[in-house]
């Protein structure tokens, strides 16, 4: 199973910003093992993150995201204590949820 | 000071990355593996139809000028138009130029950021896309250095 | 006719100065970009998590490993490290004091970790665990111990093996890491036999190296020196690196712990 | 009766000193304490042998002299750079320079004789890592001095002429055995130590020489 993400939400006035490191090899597709064949693509494809549940963000991502994926963004109405959810899909249906409290 | 020609010259790489990756609201689909998958400019020309976006100064791309390496390029897609529906990041010499595509809703900021690999120094778009079909880009030049040894 | 070459010619050297400039500028720009949102966060959390987990034949924590201030102690150890511990009757360095309290505490085979090539299996939980002691940290000044006979002797190895010349380009590490202000194509060499080098250099390991998206502790660090130094293997945990370890960790006392960092 | 009790008062002074701070052993013996440990800490790995870590005289006496921080005794100087001197081979065919282009690929290149490269593979120069060479290549390392212009700066207009020969003979040994004329220079022994070819070196040459190769431009 994937190594759980990193994901800090801090508030600031009346939205929270939000930055999420996740742990993926995000292979291209595009390498070439030691007897030179193409090393299949492998990334993270859907992202989601919620608030207290409900969905604020949705994303599709390609294999040109970086390995170690880092996102950030900003949800509006976010407060001090409420919840960030955040779950990744990838190619191989291989998922992740995390969630972190904002502070 | 952007002469006329330069400004379609833009508008058309961007309409047919644009075309390539297939995102035109219209066609729209659930995972867009054909947009992530589009790999040239000219594939795209043909199926470019007939909207052409156009550069806007209300569309933002940050990054940085000089990547020491092309396996972590961080950047970041903003916008103050109103009524955008979605987000695109591409980088117009990979491979598949479709990097990340966001798609907004009421309750987050139309910015974000994330980091790409890029295989050579390459223009990088940042493209949004309004509900009624409209789409404005940013575009900045990002030159990649190998460095190190090589050893 | 000639003026006006002379005022080109220098127009082109004053415009390649400028330009030399401005692309390490860009590149500073640039990395400071990554260091918010250093993925070195997803080890250390990592680590932290290897800690307290029950693992291992003895199906135990690492919660009473001593890193030298004391079973548990976890907060200050990095920056005395490497340092004699009586136990075992060695100097030893972050890394291979975690893997003898992996041996004693949860019953792993000490000698097979070290075996275990980096990035693989028990070797990535050393890293990770590093990772998170090391940032534990953060913040505090190197301190290392000098007033065992053993540190002050490894010291004094340390400084020899840094001047060793050998393999087959004649290397040391001395060839590039003795000297200020100079570079390897663009990247900067940092004095290793002082500060501010020695302690923001060495003690930048653990770090997250974006070339390769890999968390390298100072043993793969010091592995891959002298990979690139063309000398034969150092194994892991060996007197080589821990010496080297004591060498650049004395050099480096007062200097600021920035581990677990990010690089190249 | 009170000179008896200082000198008892020394002693003990002495022996609490000793059993604070045990001396340590002497340069030679920490010389030989760390034969021993860099013995057992290496093993070989792919072409990457243990004789690699045998280093041979001149580069003891080079460390030696690093390690305390001077330049090393003139006499022990002038005996390396002979000895250094005598390992040079001219070219057989007489021939100093090959192809500039190469010879750029050549420096460009950083790989060869790590234990990840493999043993038959052609070496690279590392050059930029520590020269500026062509004026394009931006990325280049500051331990050896700038190279750019090398050939145009010695007035070599023509390589093959009699007037250009004492400085390609220089550079010929120069990268060949930098330590035929600078007893502990950092450079590598390109031609001693097998790191490069004869023709990968006169493709070197060439890139520092040819009045046609863009570092004399």
């Amino acid at each position: 199973m994937a190594d759980p993400m990193r994901i800090r939400a801090q508030a600031a006035g009346d939205k929270a910003t939000v930055r999420v490191l996740m742990s993926h090899e995000m292979e291209s597709g595009q390498r070439k093992d030691g007897t030179g064949k193409i090393i299949p693509a492998w990334h993270i494809q859907d992202v989601t993150a919620t608030l207290n549940g409900k969905t604020v963000l949705t994303a599709e991502w390609g294999p040109a995201v970086s390995k170690n994926p880092f996102l950030q963004f900003t949800i509006k109405g976010a407060k001090a204590g409420d919840k960030v959810g955040i779950i990744w899909k990838d190619n191989k249906g291989d998922t992740r949820t995390d969630e972190a409290t904002v502070s | 000071m952007q002469t006329r020609r330069e400004t379609l010259k833009h508008s058309a790489a961007v309409a047919s990355l644009l075309a390539a990756s297939g995102l035109f609201p219209q066609y729209a689909q659930a995972f867009e593996k054909a947009a992530f998958e589009a790999k040239t400019i000219n594939e795209a020309i043909k199926s470019m139809g007939g909207a052409v976006p156009v550069e806007s100064k209300d569309v933002t791309i940050t990054g940085p000028d000089i990547a020491e390496n092309g396996a972590v390029v961080p950047f970041g897609a903003s916008t103050s138009l109103p009524n955008v529906k979605r987000v695109l990041l591409l980088v117009e010499k990979n491979p598949s130029a479709l990097v990340a595509m966001f798609n907004v809703s009421p309750d987050v900021e139309v910015n974000f950021a994330t980091r790409s690999k890029m295989g050579q120094s390459s223009d990088v778009y940042a493209v949004a896309i309004t509900n009624d079909g409209k789409a404005f880009f940013a575009k900045k030049e990002v030159k990649v250095t190998l460095g190190g040894c090589g050893g | 006719m000639k003026k006006i070459v002379i005022a080109l010619g220098l127009i082109g050297l004053s415009a390649f100065a400028l330009a030399q400039k401005s692309s390490s500028d860009s590149i500073a720009e640039y990395r400071q970009m990554l260091q918010d949102g250093n993925p070195a966060d997803l080890f250390e959390a990592k680590g932290e998590g290897l800690w307290v987990q029950k693992r291992g034949p003895k199906n135990a924590t690492l919660e009473k490993c001593d890193l030298g201030k004391g079973p548990g102690v976890v907060k200050g150890a990095w920056v005395e490290l490497p340092r004699y511990f009586a136990d075992t009757g060695r100097v030893q360095d972050l890394e291979s004091r975690l893997v003898t309290c992996m041996q004693e505490l949860q019953g792993f085979n000490a000698d097979e970790i070290a075996k275990t090539p980096f990035g693989k299996d028990e070797q990535n939980n050393v890293t990770a665990i590093a990772t998170w002691v090391a940032a534990e940290s953060k913040g505090m000044k190197f301190n290392l111990s000098q007033s065992h006979i053993e540190e002050r002797k490894m010291y004094e190895v340390g400084k020899r093996i840094f001047f060793m010349r050998g393999g087959s380009h004649d290397f040391a590490c001395a060839t590039c890491h003795a000297q200020d202000d100079k570079r390897i194509r663009l990247q900067d060499l940092p004095n290793l036999t002082k500060n501010p080098g020695a302690g923001n250099g060495f003690g930048a390991w653990p770090a997250y190296r974006v070339s390769n998206g890999q968390m390298w502790g100072a043993q793969l660090r010091l592995n891959d020196c002298y990979r690139q130094q063309r000398f034969p293997y150092p194994m892991f945990g060996s007197d080589v690196t821990i010496a080297l370890g004591v060498y650049m960790g004395v050099n480096g006392k007062g200097g600021e712990t920035v581990a677990p960092a990010i690089k190249r | 009766m009170q000179s008896k009790y200082l000198l008892s008062f020394t002693a003990l002074a002495v022996t609490v000193l000793t059993a604070c701070t045990t001396p340590l052993p002497s340069s030679a013996d920490l010389d030989k304490l760390t034969k021993d440990v860099v013995a057992r800490s290496f093993r070989a790995e792919g072409q990457a042998q243990l004789d690699r870590v045998n280093p041979d005289e001149d580069n003891l006496l080079c460390a030696q002299a690093d390690q305390s921080g001077t330049t090393i005794d003139e006499k022990l100087a002038t005996a390396i750079e002979a000895r250094n001197m005598q390992t040079i081979k001219m070219p057989a065919d007489g021939k100093f320079l090959g192809d500039f282009k190469e010879g750029e690929k050549i420096a460009q290149s950083g790989s060869g004789k790590t234990w990840t490269d493999k043993a038959d593979a052609a070496n690279g120069g590392n050059c930029y890592n520590c020269h500026q060479i062509s004026k394009e290549e931006l990325s280049y390392g500051t331990l050896g001095p700038s190279l750019y212009n090398y050939g145009k700066m010695r007035g070599v207009a023509n390589p093959s002429s009699q007037e250009s020969k004492p400085v390609v003979e220089y550079t010929w040994v120069k990268i060949n055995n930098p330590r035929a004329y600078n007893a502990c220079s950092s450079m590598p022994r390109f031609g001693h130590k097998g790191v490069l070819t004869e023709m990968q070196i006169k493709h070197v040459m060439a890139l520092l020489l040819d009045p046609a190769s863009p570092v004399n431009k």
